[in-house]
């Protein structure tokens, strides 16, 4: 037997939550070609059906873009500082995609490592993670070329599978589901099935063997000309964690604030000597695999990608992983 | 930065009357960096600075700011107070809380408020003050003359007996200017030649002046006490070193009929020539449009006549490189060229005046030539057509000045003058002839200007007529000049055998090209732009160069040698150490950071910023900068704000301090 | 309300050390009394006040913000207020397209004869801005109409005839060695193709979007020798104003143009200029715009007609969604400053934390940053992750630059830029 | 060469030898002159001391009608006609003095056809059209071109050669073969309009004209305006009762010259119908 919602019931049940204080999030249509996970004001902001997945990531909603760490004032000689103590409110993202929510178990490990950072821990403690499997994939899609595939229940509290004809399927993974649709769904005998992924594009392993060994290789040099060195590939990726910490505001009543960072940022390594150790973008494009195909895994088991596609998809000059993998493997 | 005195000032009651100076230092002393805080009723006082010093000591300041008047009033004292106890000057800052709060805002709690905001600005710009050194550029101890007229000859004779060498370039053959063509002088009537060949001599023979006659200058680079003069000594075909000034030469060559620059076209010279008798240097030029040698290789009679070997057909112009720590600018006038078709769009000619078309219609210079005794008649006044003496002179003024509608708006300011000594040496030449003057308005406001012009009427009887002239025409061998009596109100016709024209002063020739080498400014028509018209009329916005006499704007001899005596003096104020030293508040760029766009170039009014190129130690190029010249930068900051990378930054007012400026005030 | 608890606005005042400070002195010295909410900041010259300061001032909390120098002609430095005029002319239209109040930022010149005049100002600007109340609508959200989004590129690929030419091109011209490098569109995206046999690499289609002049700044690619860069008619432009920058110069590249058929992006809808003018070589024949049913709807003549407060609640929206990835920058072939403005810590010019404030004093900076200089190649629209109309910014001050100095950027290679040049007679109705 | 043809009064009243003169010339040099239709006085030196609207409108109209009639140049050999033309076409560059013009002439004025006095029009033609179709060059003409106040005058409206010395007349004069002569009066005044109402006035000043160009050896003079060549030939026999002296200066029209160089006899050109024929 199989518990299925209703798509109305799904988006009374988002409105109820968002009603009753909690931080919704899901994809929402921001402009006719563009939809982005975003905190929605309404249950029919919430976006099912009609796109291949949002431009950016739900890592938006446990490391945010800036974050505040703590105030400080400054009062003749000595300074105040100004905890940034306020309880995080419960918060439900929903209809996120598998490859987002594969991530997040990746980001746990990061920032529970050797310092367990209580501003992570807190959001995620209190965030419920719905996931809805793909009914389609597109050519950047490589979910399947890093061990996942569109209906992996991996990082999500409940997976919803698409029945067509406005109904899904829900299983509930842990609590924090059974908690959000205990009593809310209907049992019925149809059980949903994700779509079989895209074929492989690429072998994760060799190209971690490939990138491992050839760290001099002219191959570098060549692809990452024309890299631009912006940040949309990290921004954009659900795995991404690097982070800056800046001050904010005027002088004398200041805010610590962590932003996000990318590695292909030309002062992403710039030393206060003037010396850049990766003075060439070749040089960030490499250590961007190395870190998420050979580094990370060694440290951590596991890829530091859930081939969701998007750093091939918003690259404005068309690389991203993908590209780079795939040519490491015919190349 | 963070042991800064803050001295909150009473002035007597001017502040402390609107503003409570305890409550405002008691607050002061608890914001951020703020050693010591105290105040004092009368800062600026002698006793008020010893504070300020003895606090730097005994505090171990390294940041002052005196919250009292407006840094205009004291900000240099305070600065020189800070030195004498050590501490670099331009770590010290102001607070205007008089003028621009206490006198201002009458009510005590809002004054006070203000002054102790006003106060923490100072206390967050002097936090981010660097300490700075004034800038120091060595000076050339060497002066550059650019024109060899009175104005000129007057600099270069005052800087040359101050001690400083000095390099004069002239561009006609001969020293002299326009004043060695003239007759006699207002309002003395002492002969011109006279007073002026001997500074013109002393000039020749002075140890310390080169003179480089026939020469132009070529080009100017460099900035104030160190620029790099390139002359263009034009070719003179006579070795000036063998000549000995004899003569031979233009007596024996056989070209004489060529019309003489120095007497406008009224009298003849050679093709070898020296301008006029009295000439500096007294060496011949040869003229290659007109010397058959040159042209097709035939005559070379003054070759062969030249005991000294002193004539040299192979000459060539030669550049000669020069370095000088200040320029004179002393380029004097011409005359406005009257005829129909005008060198300049802006200008219209006078057609109705016939000049150019009737041979006895001429301007006031030539006029002078004929009345001179060294001039092409002998000083006998005989008219160009058939050297008759003429018994009827008409003499018409503002020809071209103040005529908008002949693009010259501006009065020449010497017309009136020299019209009326025109009357008066015709009057003493031809006895029996009349004199008759067409003016607007007499405008003789110099020395004894007004009672010459009154005798030229009462005691020469000129006959003056308050009126414009309409138009010249020629009928029975008499000049027909038809104008206005408006005085009388009715018309007037003259029959005249001679008419001269009072032509209006414009700069000389190629004064425009002459500004864009010097980086000077030159105003619509041309005259050279003073750095400010009554507080420094003879200095440029460039530093290091200054203008003298009629390069400037149209004025009399007087006038031309008091502004040459007053431009040399500020050459050797400039002169008089071997550095010049300058303020530090000037801009400078982060040549690592900077993008090369050279935006700040293009803004920059002084021209104070080049292109570079930074260079590893063994010079290998590793990409282009702008660079400040410390030596030209005033400090205005305009490249500061243009820069889109933020590299140009500005000393005294940085971008770190004027941020935590702003920023004090969330 | 008491007169106590009245807003009492906070007013910074920029003024120039010359005149206007001495003015300010001389209002002092004759006791004319004026309210005390302005804090000056005395800087040199109004030409060292740059834009960013006003935009500061107002971030800080500042209700109205007054910025006064010598009058034109009395400049100290001669030409410190022309400059300081161009610039606040072009940075008004930038202000007024992103909705924030111009009333409360007054430009004045006032002589140091002027104490007067200061007193007035001061007091007549201190009752405006009270008037007007705190600055809340600063970043304020709220309702707006929506302005049309640009249109978006129509799906599958479209090559154009002129592709197999380019291919042959490309590889003679690698073949004979005259470039060592050629900067050209791929399938994918942008390609730098340095081997004769690689030419075939090369496409030429309707996806070709980038810019590739932005290429030319890379010392990666300078390393490689001579390159040809492949540009169409409006990224051509960009060549004029870089060699204008002194960051190219024609003789280093081999231009080849591409007479243009369109690449389905908003500023394709009906541009006109679709043969290259200065390319060494040209291949291609351009074709269309294809005559537009309905013409596309003007989107800068939409967000203009809405009032200034739905204005500023469009733009708090679209950069709320800002993540600072700077993809706008890196595009635009004009951003060549190896450290950015806002890459700059001390003193912090631009908040650098994604945050509204953030993101308003970054695109304020990039767009006015490109005053005169953007020649609409609309990359940094089409680049960005968050779907910002950022193009709406540029065409704001292409316009301005047009109507204030019939200056348009990228097309006549001798006009004068319109940053760091100026006219006696620049228009100045709203200065007093 | 299809030009807009305004006569005023005078070519069709007083000075018709002007017009036949002028038809004469063109049509050998196959001009064509299309006469505007309707059209009316010009308002010449009067209508501007009633009233300066006045004066503007009626050119103002005429304007109106020669648009209406599509023509590009409009040639009006009168200098009072040509120069109230140009003082109406600067008047509408004003919108809100050509909206005012326009309602008062009920027709929609835009001043763009481009006027022609006499000389302008031989310019026109041009220097090197006319040097090739001189078949009689006139070796026996030496002549003194007098222009007159009116044709050079005022130099911001009309903006015609050079208003004291002008000379683009000599220079059509020289290409037909003749010799010119430097003299003083070329734009003194001959009297215009008071040859009606104080005649010796007219005398005095026709009498410096015709004796100036007399001393300075010109056997004839030339003239492009019909008032003037009224002023000089009609009167002249007046002239030489009044002061005594045999003058017997015979006065061309510009287009008079042309004519005889193209081969026209003096029949044809109208030249019989002038006062003072063969000296």
């Amino acid at each position: 037997m199989s518990e299925i919602i209703s798509q109305s019931v799904l988006r009374g049940l988002a409105a109820e939550w968002i009603a009753g204080g909690k931080s919704v999030a899901g994809p929402a249509r921001v402009k006719p070609d563009l939809v982005l996970y975003r905190t929605l004001r309404s249950g029919d902001d919430l976006l099912l059906e009609g796109f291949q997945r949002p431009s950016n990531s739900i890592k938006d909603f446990l490391f945010p873009k800036a974050e505040k760490l703590y105030g400080y004032k400054i009062h003749g000689n000595s300074i105040e500082l100004i905890e940034n103590d306020s309880p995080e409110p419960a918060q439900v993202i929903i209809a996120a995609r598998p490859c987002d929510a594969a991530a997040l178990p990746i980001l746990d490990h990061v920032f529970n490592w050797d310092f367990h950072d209580e501003f992570y821990n807190r959001r995620r403690a209190a965030t419920t993670v719905v996931t809805l499997a793909c009914s389609a994939h597109d050519e950047n899609c490589f979910c399947t070329s890093v061990g996942l595939d569109p209906g992996s229940e991996r990082g999500s509290d409940a997976i919803l599978f698409a029945l067509g004809s406005g109904q899904y399927e829900v299983r509930c993974a842990t609590e924090k589901g059974h908690a959000l649709f205990d009593g809310k769904t209907e049992k019925s005998e149809r059980t949903g099935k994700a779509i079989a992924g895209p074929e492989k594009r690429f072998d994760a392993k060799a190209v971690r063997a490939f990138v491992t060994t050839h760290f001099e290789d002219p191959f570098w040099n060549e692809h990452a000309l024309t890299c631009i060195g912006c940040g949309t590939c990290a921004f954009s990726c659900p795995a991404c964690h690097c982070f800056d910490i800046v001050d904010a505001g005027p002088a004398a009543g200041n805010a610590r604030v962590k932003t996000w960072d990318s590695c292909q940022f030309s002062t992403f390594t710039a030393h206060a000597s003037g010396h850049n150790p990766r003075p060439v973008q070749a040089t960030r494009q490499r250590q961007r695999i190395l870190h998420k195909f050979a580094i990370y895994p060694e440290k951590f088991g596991e890829i530091l990608c859930t081939g969701c596609g998007n750093c091939a998809r918003n690259c404005p000059v068309g690389l991203g992983v993908l590209s780079v993998a795939t040519e490491i493997n015919h190349g | 930065m963070s042991r800064i005195g803050v001295f909150t000032c009473w002035c007597g009651e001017n502040i402390a009357r609107t503003v409570d100076v305890d409550e405002v230092a008691k607050r002061v002393a608890e914001l951020p960096g703020v050693r010591c805080s105290l105040n004092y009723k009368y800062m600026c006082s002698d006793p008020g600075q010893a504070i300020v010093r003895e606090k730097i000591a005994t505090e171990k300041l390294d940041g002052v700011v005196v919250a009292s008047c407006s840094p205009h009033m004291h900000l240099k004292t305070f600065r020189k107070a800070a030195q004498a106890a050590g501490l670099n000057p331009y770590l010290v800052e102001m607070a205007n809380i008089r003028e621009q709060c206490s006198w201002v805002h009458h009510d005590r709690v809002q004054a006070t408020a203000k002054a102790f905001e006003i106060i923490r600005l100072s206390v967050e710009k002097a936090r981010n003050d660097a300490a700075l050194q004034p800038i120091r550029v060595p000076v050339t101890r060497r002066a550059l003359v650019i024109g060899g007229g009175v104005a000129g000859i007057q600099a270069a004779l005052d800087i040359a007996d101050a001690g400083h060498e000095v390099v004069m370039v002239e561009r006609e053959p001969s020293i002299g200017g326009k004043m060695a063509g003239l007759s006699e002088t207002f309002p003395t009537l002492d002969c011109s030649q006279c007073i002026l060949t001997p500074r013109m001599v002393e000039v020749g023979q002075h140890p310390r002046i080169k003179l480089y006659s026939y020469s132009e200058v070529e080009k100017v680079e460099g900035f104030v006490g160190n620029f790099r003069i390139t002359i263009r000594q034009k070719a003179r075909y006579v070795d000036v070193s063998k000549c000995t000034g004899c003569g031979e030469c233009w007596i024996i060559c056989p070209l004489k009929r060529n019309p003489s620059e120095f007497d406008y076209g009224m009298g003849m010279r050679p093709a070898i020539y020296i301008p006029f008798p009295q000439a500096v240097p007294a060496r011949p030029v040869i003229d290659k449009s007109q010397c058959a040698k040159l042209i097709r290789n035939g005559c070379g009679l003054c070759e062969k006549k030249c005991k000294a070997e002193a004539i040299n057909f192979k000459d060539e112009d030669r550049l000669v490189e020069e370095a000088v720590g200040a320029v004179v600018v002393a380029t004097g006038y011409k005359l406005y060229s009257i005829a129909k078709s005008q060198p300049k769009a802006t200008l219209a000619g006078y057609g109705e005046y016939g000049y150019g078309k009737y041979k006895d219609v001429i301007d006031s210079l030539q006029f002078e030539r004929l009345v001179s005794a060294s001039g092409p008649t002998g000083g006998v006044l005989k008219r160009p057509s058939d050297g008759a003496i003429p018994k009827s002179v008409v003499f018409i003024s503002c020809v071209g000045s103040r005529d908008n509608a002949k693009g010259l708006p501006y009065c020449s300011k010497i017309c009136c003058m020299y019209t009326a000594k025109h009357t008066m040496l015709y009057k003493h030449k031809v006895h029996d002839g009349q004199a008759h003057v067409f003016y607007m308005d007499i405008r003789a406001g110099g020395k004894g200007y007004d009672e010459f012009v009154r005798r030229a009427i009462e005691q020469d009887g000129a006959q003056y007529y308050r009126g414009r002239v309409s138009k010249i025409t020629q009928e029975g061998g008499k000049l027909v000049v038809r104008g206005a009596d408006t005085l009388a109100g009715m018309p007037v016709t003259i029959e005249a055998d001679l008419v001269v024209l009072a032509a209006a002063m414009r700069p000389a020739d190629g004064i425009e090209e002459l500004a864009q080498k010097l980086n000077i400014g030159c105003d619509e028509f041309g005259f050279l732009l003073e750095s400010h018209p009554k507080l420094r009329p003879v200095e440029t916005n460039t530093a290091g160069i200054f203008i003298a006499g009629a390069c400037h704007s149209p004025k009399d001899i007087p006038e031309a040698v008091a502004q040459a005596s007053a431009a040399a003096s500020k050459v050797q104020v400039m002169l008089a150490a071997d550095e010049l030293t300058r303020e530090p508040e000037i801009a400078a760029i982060n040549e690592q950071t900077c993008a090369a766009c050279f935006t700040c170039i293009r803004t920059c009014p002084y021209h104070a910023i080049d292109r570079a190129e930074l260079r590893t130690p063994r010079g290998a190029f590793i990409k282009n900068t702008a660079r400040v010249n410390p030596g030209l930068c005033m400090g205005c900051g305009t490249c500061v704000s243009v820069c889109p990378s933020k590299s140009a930054d500005l000393q005294g007012f940085t971008d770190q301090q004027v941020y935590a400026m702003v920023e004090s005030l969330a | 309300m008491s007169k106590a608890q009245e807003f009492e606005p906070k007013i910074v005042a920029y003024v120039c050390n010359w005149c206007t400070y001495l003015g300010a002195d001389l209002a002092g010295t004759a006791r004319l009394e004026y309210p005390p909410n302005v804090r000056i900041i005395r800087l040199p010259c109004t030409g060292r006040i740059d834009f960013n300061l006003i935009i500061k001032a107002l971030e800080v909390g500042a209700d109205g913000v007054l910025v006064s120098g010598c009058h034109p002609g009395d400049c100290h430095y001669t030409a410190g207020n022309y400059h300081a005029r161009r610039r606040w002319i072009l940075f008004r239209e930038l202000l007024d397209t992103l909705g924030i109040d111009l009333r409360r930022i007054q430009f004045t010149w006032i002589s140091a004869a002027e104490g007067r005049k200061w007193q007035q100002v001061v007091t007549e600007f201190t009752d405006q801005t009270r008037k007007l109340g705190p600055y809340k609508e600063l970043y304020a959200t709220g309702p707006f109409p929506d302005v049309p989004a640009p249109e978006t590129a129509s799906p599958g690929v479209k090559s154009f005839a002129a592709e197999s030419e380019l291919r042959e091109v490309c590889g003679k011209l690698l073949a004979e060695g005259t470039v060592k490098v050629v900067i050209g569109y791929g399938a994918r995206g942008p390609v730098v193709v340095t081997r004769a046999e690689d030419a075939e690499r090369l496409v030429w289609n309707n996806r070709c979007f980038s810019n590739l002049t932005a290429y030319l700044k890379r010392k990666e690619i300078k390393s490689l020798g001579k390159a040809a860069v492949i540009v169409k008619p409006c990224d051509e432009k960009s060549l004029v104003e870089l060699e204008k920058e002194a960051q190219f110069e024609r003789k280093d590249a081999h231009v080849i143009g591409m007479a243009c058929e369109g690449v389905d992006q908003p500023k394709c809808a009906h541009c006109t200029a679709r043969t290259p003018r200065f390319a060494d070589v040209t291949l291609g024949v351009e074709a269309g715009p294809e005559p537009q049913t309905s013409p596309s709807p003007n989107r800068f003549a939409a967000l203009m007609a809405m009032p200034p407060a739905e204005r500023m609640a469009f733009w708090t929206e679209e950069f709320n969604r800002c993540v600072k990835c700077y993809a706008c920058r890196q595009v635009c072939p004009m951003c060549y400053c190896e450290r950015c403005i806002v890459d700059k810590n001390r003193p912090i010019a631009i908040d650098p934390a994604p945050s509204t404030k953030g993101n308003f004093a970054w695109h304020i900076a990039r767009a006015f940053h490109l005053a005169g200089r953007c020649v609409g190649c609309g990359e940094c629209s089409r680049a960005c992750p968050a779907g910002i109309d950022l193009a709406l910014l540029n065409i704001s001050l292409h316009i301005a630059a047009q109507k204030n100095f019939g200056y348009e950027a990228g097309i006549d290679p001798k006009a004068e830029p319109v940053i760091g040049s100026y006219t006696l007679h620049d228009t100045e109705a709203f200065i007093r | 060469m299809n030009i807009g043809y305004y006569p005023g009064c005078a070519l069709h009243g007083s000075s018709n030898d002007c017009e036949q003169s002028l038809r004469a010339c063109l049509s050998a040099l196959d001009v064509q002159l299309g006469e505007i239709k309707d059209w009316i006085c010009c308002g010449a030196t009067a209508a501007h001391s009633l009233n300066h609207k006045l004066s503007l409108a009626l050119p103002a109209r005429n304007l109106a009608v020669a648009e209406r009639d599509g023509f590009k140049q409009l040639f009006a050999p009168c200098p009072l006609c040509s120069m109230q033309l140009l003082k109406a076409k600067k008047a509408v560059a004003d919108e809100r003095v050509r909206k005012e013009l326009s309602e008062i002439v009920e027709a929609d004025v835009r001043g763009e056809s481009e006027v022609l006095n006499l000389i302008q029009l031989f310019e026109k033609i041009g220097v090197d059209r006319l040097k090739p179709a001189v078949k009689a060059p006139l070796e026996s003409i030496t002549a003194a071109c007098y222009y007159g106040c009116l044709l050079t005058r005022p130099p911001d409206v009309v903006h015609f050669d050079d208003f004291e010395q002008p000379s683009s007349m000599e220079s059509i004069v020289a290409a037909l073969g003749a010799k010119t002569v430097e003299w003083n009066y070329k734009t003194e005044c001959c009297g215009a309009g008071m040859t009606m109402c104080n005649e010796d006035i007219v005398l005095e000043l026709a009498h410096k004209i015709l004796s100036n160009a007399a001393e300075h050896g010109a056997n004839c003079l030339v003239v492009a305006c019909p008032m003037c060549h009224v002023n000089l030939d009609m009167k002249q026999a007046a002239v030489e009762r009044r002061f005594g002296k045999k003058l017997g200066m015979v006065v061309y029209y510009l287009s008079d010259l042309v004519g005889l160089a193209l081969g026209l006899s003096a029949e044809q050109l109208g030249i019989n119908r002038h006062f003072v024929t063969q000296a």
